[in-house]
């Protein structure tokens, strides 16, 4: 909880209200789930972190955090077939694949378990809400305003995300794709190239790296994926790119911190991770509750958090990103 | 030198007259020392105590077990869930037994039912028939299968390091294919389909194909001249071609085989998920070794059997669906799969040095001793004395 | 070497040396005694246990009982290095080279000389492999690599390898099996040269002419037993064999004339480039056909191509008055042909399959119905000809490697009789093998050709061809060099032709 | 002198005529395709993109190719003893870790002493390897694989989410992948020397001779008394030492190191191994050629950037590119065999 906490005190402004009042009654019988694309990767620790600690506030009386190994489109079938069987009352995801996951979810669903989509939505017929860390045009213009403004507004950009089919990823480029064509402000940027580092460090380095030699014009680029901006960031940090060719996108502090100390990267961007655990927890509480039913217009309370409404297409936003530099990043904990 | 008739020698008895053919009347009896050790195990004790039983046991033992442990395990739900999860592995495991017997590997399975896939997909979005679409990812495999074939049966190149080159070249070519889409939209009766059950005993319709696919490999294996055929080609190519075995040919069909059954896994994969995509199936490979290896099957070729691998696939899929429902992390899974792979074979080896230490142990006790210097050093007298 | 201060000290003494693997005990008394400065003989039939014994000597398999000394001092080899290391050389029966490796390396392998820095020089290795070669006077190139050398190549380089040791005592088990006479002949000078410089040398053998005309001393061994020690001089060949055998054995090539038939197989004009050209010849019903020549002259070589194993570039082959498709053995099975190679353990046996098994396998096909193997069929087919064949096996169900190659060469046999053929080839049928079991070998083809079978049968050894051949065929380079009638073989005609001259006779 | 021969010398160039000439034995070389394909590839490269060979370029390409070209060496070594080693991958990401942990948890702990330990953590792995293939006599491709297995979930199991990163650790280690000598980054001085040590000792030490004639004959060997486990033991112990040698440098160039480090890379090096010409059943081959394999499959990823090729055929272009290389081989070794035939016959 101590990300959580590190992360409410950055979200100035955001936090509507802090009534604690935890769910619906309390019936101590109700589990949760947890489904992260992936285990062992430290966003998803800090995501797993709110989590356990929302479900335990909302007044889950078991608490669960099951997943591959391996991110892939069809690895977390399994887990959620066998949460179904267990009868696990919610089950909270991060979908690597929005498909793939569909039919072992509208399973689930058949057996009484409310779904909560995380972090990377599935389609939404095969779940209740989907708890989002911000608007994703929001994210999406906030990076290319960061690029725009570390390349002087002019230039060849390229974007390092992580697996092609990764629907938050592919969403956030659409949307910087449409602001680069749209925004005359960006009219001299030209986004020359996209790759894909698939969340592997050693993949996105070396796509990184593809990047400077295919492109020696290349003034920027933005990597809105933890994993592929801190490889990015490596790679840059020893290489005569260092300085000259500039890097922005969705990183964790922790990770980004000696990258923003040796100047290889002056700015990027973040939400709290634990917040949307946290609120995802709550969210399968007042669903399993019977309290909301996932409709627009639902509105739940989220703990310390405090109410959030349920927006079209059932989703949730939990608050805008947090942009981290030289200046503030020492703040942060995660 | 005097001759002893020693207590564990005896003649073979001559063959009784009425048996003995025109041509080996007058054969001369060259007797060799043969011991009255009993005689290999009679067919219902090999069977009974062979390695596949050992396996079949093995797996009865935990299904039992994860029956009275696991609470909620023995349910239909199980049975389905779990089927659902081997099918891709049970039925690429089919044709893999047959290539590993004969001594070869096919390390591209899994980028074939990836290619499948990516095909599947591109097919469909482009709007053809879905029964069309089937058809030609199905023969893609074939294809793909007879590649393989072509360089390792009658080019001659070492399956190991072809199969290495196809592993990439497949999967590069579901990429070229299908990129980074995906594509969902199949037909919901057909992806409905894949994930239905059999009435209420749980067991997924799709089973019936894949008994099917099990069976005529079992078949083919077991039964037929060709079969025999592959055992032969797995212990010694030069000897099954001085019989007649027509070895490039027998290898080129197993890829072909290969081929089109990791088709059919793409096809189950891409319609179970309802999700087409390049990197289906990813990795499945050694799984499906693994698998096949823990089944019984000698890396070497000549030994292995469908039952014993069948027995292996379902081992690992019931170990893993019970680790799933306690909520034990892969991690354990991972390592259980490499403890038990690395124990199926080490286990016989220890196994048969034990025999040997024993056999020897006997042999010191019965062995008459040369008089004089015979029993000196290496006979211990403790060991004479336990009699 | 003389043994004036009275007898000298054996180099090696085994005794009372007891081995068996699993059921099967293949040495129950072996004993061996080997002075410095004398050739020895172990004979004995196949599966006698003689290779036992030797592997005994070489480290590589530990007694179970007995006693092992070398120079007067107990000695139990853990490995074969201790054998080595003890001034042991041995040359195994089946050959044992690198295919990787130059000749030269395969040589010096382990032992390669150095050069600067400790590192290995290849110079010096390659020039002391053409010496050892001028030695035995033979021309190998040493830089080639040992992968596809004719048998007879590989034994000389194992011989080479063995005498390059300056070992104390030298094994050789079967040396000349694969042997022609001028390089027996050569190996016999180098042998008499290592026993003047007080070697002792161990030598195993089914030829007797071979252990008369080198041995000093001979033992018998039988059913993994010693039976005798005999000074050469004082024995006759009579003498041994009926030790060897426990009885007395009728006369050795019973060839009996039978009534001759149609022509099976008619070959015109088979060519492969490099290999053989222009192979004319007949086989009929009833014939024995010997194919008779050096070793490396081809005959194998054109026996494989008759039977489909390899590809020929011109040339036919006409079976029962039909073309027999080229390269494709089951089309020659089909038609009725068999065939015995020379190489039991690679080509003719899958070692590690039961004998059952590998008795049945020519019979697949017939075994099955509807495409379904009947396995009582199979095991029933499996154990007749096990039987008929005698067969020593206590169980069909062993792997056929723990056979003596006496014994697998029936098996072999076996799985060809099983399908009733029309015309067998048998490719140096008795190399390898005992007196005893050879001349039922002998019987059994002479058998088959009373029963109309036509056999080609191709030998490296004069009395066995002149003793079965109804016709001999000379080879020579890749060529028939004579085509010679039953009368017109003798030993003097078919080294003719298979030596030097190129006249046709016909 | 124990080896020398008892003739006096002088008769052997009687047949000095046999041997093949220099410039046959060159064209010979298993390593000459992998070698060619390598130049012709940087020089297309080149041509498209002149960046390609710029001081960054060429570094990146060196950077690149470090650690596979260890893994490959090592993995020549088990290959031409006719086994294989598929735990290279989880070898490399354990000892990745280890090294952040070491880094995260001493600080100050010397470079080389972390050297050491991710070494010695590297040979025991490969001892376990090593111990199971040759005392339970067990194929190594089921072994490894089980090891693979393994060794990963261990690897998972400390590691769990905990990633260290380049930051973690002092500068001075992560500066050996960032330092260059004549052009030439450090890690890669680090590995031309074991490139260069583990040739010589197969080409030119009697134990490094044993392990093609135990690659070209395994059951020869042992009749011929060639300490076949021994040796055996000692090519997946050396292995797994050059293993962990790699997973060291891989913490010092790459950013993160965690459970999944290294994950996949063995088959990589295995076709490294067959592209180099080691012979995938053992017995020839040489570590220069398998280096060179390393350095080809690496360089065609970057160039098919630089050239700007479409990036999902890259993955089907090393396909093609493995099959090419066999393919080469099986050609150059049929037509030898050929000649070999008819020069033979000729001499008979
Ligand atoms: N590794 C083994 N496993 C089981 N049985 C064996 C093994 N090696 C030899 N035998 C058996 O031991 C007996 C003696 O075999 P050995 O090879 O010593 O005979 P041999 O006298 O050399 O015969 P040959 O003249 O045919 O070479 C045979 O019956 C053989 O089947
Ligand atoms: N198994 C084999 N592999 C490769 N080459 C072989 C093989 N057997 C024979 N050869 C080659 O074929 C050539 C002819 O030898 P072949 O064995 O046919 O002679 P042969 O007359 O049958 O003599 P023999 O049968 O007495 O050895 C030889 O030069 C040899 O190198
Ligand atoms: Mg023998
Ligand atoms: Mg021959």
């Amino acid at each position: 909880a101590v990300a959580l906490l590190a992360g409410c005190a950055s979200d100035t402004g955001t936090n509507t209200g802090t009534d604690s009042g935890a769910g619906g009654g309390t019936d101590g019988d109700l589990s949760i789930t947890f489904i992260p694309k992936q285990l062992n990767n430290p966003y998803t620790d800090v995501v797993l972190g709110g989590g356990e600690a929302g479900a335990e506030e909302a007044g889950f009386a078991a608490t669960e955090v099951v997943g591959p190994l391996e991110a892939s489109a069809s690895s977390q079938v399994s887990f959620i077939n066998a949460e179904t069987q267990a009868g696990t009352s919610v089950i909270v995801i991060a979908a690597n694949d929005p498909d793939a996951v569909g039919p072992a979810l509208e399973e689930a669903r058949a057996a009484g378990a409310k779904i909560v989509a995380f972090d990377s939505d599935t389609n939404p017929k095969y779940r209740d809400v989907f708890i989002s860390q911000v608007v994703a045009k929001d994210v999406a213009l906030i990076q290319v305003e960061l690029i725009a403004e570390q390349i002087g507004g002019s230039g060849e950009i390229a974007i390092l995300s992580a697996t092609a089919n990764a629907t938050n990823q592919n969403e956030w480029i659409k949307f910087m794709e449409e602001e680069l064509a749209a925004n005359p402000a960006y009219k001299d940027i030209t986004l020359v190239a996209k790759v894909y580092g698939d969340d592997d460090d050693t993949k996105s380095f070396q796509e990184a790296q593809g990047l400077m030699q295919a492109y020696p014009n290349l003034k920027g680029i933005i990597s809105p994926t933890t994993v592929g901006i801190a490889a990015t960031a490596r790679y840059l940090s020893t290489s005569e790119y260092k300085g000259k060719v500039a890097l922005t996108g969705l990183g964790l502090p922790n990770e980004m911190r000696p990258f923003v100390k040796d100047e290889t990267v002056t700015a990027f961007a973040l939400w709290d991770p634990a917040q949307l655990g946290y609120v995802a927890a709550f969210a399968g509480k007042a669903l399993a509750d019977g309290d909301m039913t996932g409709a627009e217009g639902d509105t739940f309370e989220a703990g310390e958090l405090g109410e959030r409404e349920v927006g079209a297409d059932g989703i949730v936003i939990v608050g805008p990103p947090t942009v981290f530099d030289a200046a503030n990043i020492d703040e942060y904990d995660f | 030198m005097s001759e002893p008739s020693s207590p564990i020698t005896r003649s073979s008895p001559l063959p009784p007259a009425d048996k003995i053919s025109s041509l080996d009347t007058r054969l001369i009896d060259t007797t060799k020392t043969l011991t009255t050790e009993p005689k290999g195990r009679t067919g219902a004790a090999r069977i009974l105590l062979g390695r596949d039983a050992i396996m079949i046991y093995l797996l009865l033992a935990f299904v039992l077990y994860a029956s009275i442990a696991i609470p909620r395990f023995a349910s239909p739900v199980t049975v389905g869930f779990l089927l659902l999860d081997v099918i891709p592995v049970l039925l690429i495991a089919m044709p893999m037994t047959l290539v590993i017997i004969t001594g070869e590997i096919d390390l591209s399975v899994a980028s074939i039912a990836g290619l499948t896939s990516a095909l599947m997909g591109v097919l469909w979005a482009s709007g053809l028939d879905i029964g069309l679409v089937l058809a030609i990812s199905l023969f893609a495999g074939v294809v793909a299968g007879a590649f393989n074939g072509f360089l390792i049966a009658v080019v001659g190149l070492p399956s190991l390091a072809v199969t290495i080159g196809t592993l990439a070249l497949y999967r590069g070519l579901a990429l070229v294919v299908i990129g980074d889409n995906a594509v969902a939209n199949f037909p919901p009766g057909l992806t409905a389909f894949f994930t239905s059950k059999i009435g209420g005993t749980g067991i997924p319709t799709v089973m019936i194909g894949v008994v099917a696919v099990a069976l005529f490999f079992g078949v083919l294996l077991h039964l037929t001249p060709f079969g025999r055929g592959l055992y032969a080609i797995g212990f010694s190519k030069e000897a099954a071609t001085f019989v007649g075995i027509r070895v490039a040919r027998a290898k080129f069909w197993l890829y072909v085989g290969t081929g089109s059954v990791s088709a059919l896994a793409g096809i189950y994969w891409t319609l179970r998920y309802s999700s087409a995509r390049s990197d289906n199936a990813s990795g499945l490979e050694l799984t499906v070794i693994a698998a096949v290896l823990l089944g019984g099957v000698s890396i070497f070729g000549g030994k292995g059997s469908i039952p014993g691998v069948i027995a292996g696939v379902l081992l690992i899929g019931t170990i893993n669906f019970s680790l799933r429902l306690e909520r034990i992390s892969d991690v354990v899974l991972i390592i259980v799969t490499g403890s038990l792979l690395i124990a199926s074979v080490v286990a016989p080896s220890v196994f048969e040095a034990l025999q040997r230490w024993r056999h020897g142990r006997r042999m010191h006790k019965t062995l008459p001793q040369v008089p004089a210097s015979g029993a000196t050093s290496a006979t211990a007298p403790g060991v004479q004395e336990r009699k | 070497m003389t043994a004036d201060d009275g007898p000298p000290e054996p180099r090696l003494t085994l005794s009372g040396a007891v081995k068996a693997f699993g059921p099967v005990v293949a040495l129950a008394d072996g004993n061996i005694e080997i002075l410095p400065g004398e050739i020895h003989a172990l004979v004995g039939e196949n599966g006698a246990g003689k290779s036992t014994l030797v592997k005994i000597l070489a480290g590589l398999y530990r007694l179970d009982a007995g006693e092992f000394q070398v120079d007067g001092q107990p000695v139990s080899f853990r490995t074969v290095a201790d054998s080595k290391a003890a001034g042991i050389s041995v040359i195994y029966q089946e050959p044992t080279l690198f295919p990787d490796l130059t000749v030269a390396e395969n040589i010096f392998i382990g032992r390669q000389p150095k050069g600067r820095l400790g590192l290995i020089s290849r110079a010096a290795m390659r020039t002391a492999a053409r010496d050892l070669f001028d030695q035995l006077g033979v021309r190998i190139d040493p830089n080639r690599v040992a992968e596809g050398l004719s048998i007879a190549d590989q034994q000389i380089i194992e011989i080479a390898k063995a005498i390059s040791l300056d070992a104390k005592v030298l094994v050789m088990d079967e040396p000349t099996a694969a042997l022609s006479g001028v390089e027996v002949e050569r190996l016999f000078q180098v042998a008499r040269n290592l026993r003047t410089q007080g070697a002792g040398i161990l030598f195993i053998s089914h030829r007797f002419d071979e252990v008369f005309a080198l041995c000093d001393r001979i033992t018998v061994m039988r059913d993994g037993r010693y039976i005798a020690t005999h000074v050469t001089s004082m024995v006759t060949v009579d003498a041994i064999v009926h030790e060897m055998v426990g009885r007395d054995v009728g006369a050795l090539f019973p060839k009996e004339v039978a009534p001759v038939g149609d022509t099976v197989l008619s070959v015109q004009g088979l060519g492969r480039a490099g290999v053989f050209a222009d192979v004319t010849f007949e086989v009929k019903a009833g014939e024995v056909v010997a194919l008779a020549g050096l070793v490396g002259a081809g005959r194998t070589e054109v026996a494989r191509a008759v039977f489909g194993i390899d590809p020929y570039d011109r040339g036919t082959v006409e079976f029962a008055g039909t073309l027999l498709k080229p390269h494709s053995p089951k089309a020659a099975i089909d038609a009725g042909m068999g065939f015995v190679p020379e190489d039991r353990r690679k080509q003719g046996l899958v070692m590690d399959l039961s004998v059952g098994r590998n008795t049945a396998l020519t019979l697949r096909d017939r075994v099955a119905r509807f495409g379904i193997i009947n396995g009582r069929a199979e095991r029933a087919a499996a154990a007749e000809w096990g039987r008929r064949l005698q067969v020593k096996t206590t169980s069909q169900e062993y792997a056929v490697s723990t056979l003596s190659g006496g014994n697998q060469q029936k098996v072999v046999l076996a799985k060809w009789l099983a399908t009733d053929p029309k015309f067998l080839i048998v490719d140096e049928p008795t190399r390898g093998i005992d007196v005893g079991t050879k001349s039922e070998v002998h019987r059994l083809i002479s058998d088959l050709a009373n029963r109309g079978i036509a056999i080609l049968m191709i030998s490296s050894e004069l009395p066995e061809v002149l003793g079965m051949a109804d016709r001999v065929l000379v080879m020579h380079e890749g060529r028939i060099t004579a085509e010679l009638s039953r009368a017109e073989a003798t030993p003097e005609s078919i080294m003719h032709a298979a030596t030097a001259s190129l006249e046709r006779t016909q | 002198m124990t080896t020398a021969p008892t003739r006096p010398p002088g008769k052997a160039e009687r047949i000095a005529s046999a041997a093949p000439s220099r410039l046959g034995a060159f064209l010979r070389l298993r390593e000459l395709p992998v070698t060619v394909a390598l130049i012709a590839l940087v020089i297309i490269t080149t041509v498209v993109n002149p960046l390609f060979l710029s001081p960054q370029g060429v570094k990146d390409l060196l950077l690149n190719a470090t650690i596979v070209i260890i893994l490959a060496v090592g993995q020549a070594l088990v290959i031409i003893t006719r086994n294989v080693d598929l735990s290279v991958g989880s070898i490399l990401g354990l000892v990745a870790f280890g090294t952040g942990t070491l880094f995260a948890t001493v600080p100050g702990i010397p470079i080389v002493v972390v050297f050491l330990a991710g070494m010695l953590l590297g040979a025991l792995l490969g001892a376990i390897n090593g111990l199971l293939v040759t005392v339970a006599k067990v194929p190594a491709l089921v072994i490894t694989l089980g090891t693979l297995y393994i060794y990963r979930g261990l690897n998972n199991a400390w590691a769990g989410g905990t990633q260290y990163f380049a930051g973690d650790r002092p500068d001075a280690f992560g500066s050996l992948s960032v330092d260059t000598v004549l052009g030439f980054p450090l890690i890669t001085l680090i590995a031309v020397v074991v490139v260069v040590i583990v040739a010589v000792y197969l080409a030119g030490t009697r134990p490094g001779r044993d392990l093609y004639a135990i690659g070209s004959d395994p059951d020869a060997a042992k009749l011929f008394g060639i300490p076949v486990s021994r040796r055996v033991f000692l090519a997946f112990l050396t292995n797994g030492v050059l293993a962990g040698l790699a997973g060291v440098l891989y913490a010092s160039r790459f950013n993160s190191v965690g459970a999944t480090t290294g994950s996949g890379l063995e088959l990589a090096v295995v076709a490294a191994a067959v592209v180099g010409g080691v012979a995938i059943f053992g017995g020839s081959g040489s570590v220069v050629g398998a280096a060179m394999g390393a350095l080809l499959l690496t360089t065609i990823t970057s160039a098919l950037t630089a050239l700007r090729v479409d990036k999902f055929w890259q993955e089907a272009i090393v396909g093609v590119l493995i099959l090419s290389a066999i393919i080469i081989d099986r050609i150059a070794s049929v037509r030898s065999a050929r000649k070999l035939r008819i020069s033979e016959a000729r001499n008979v």
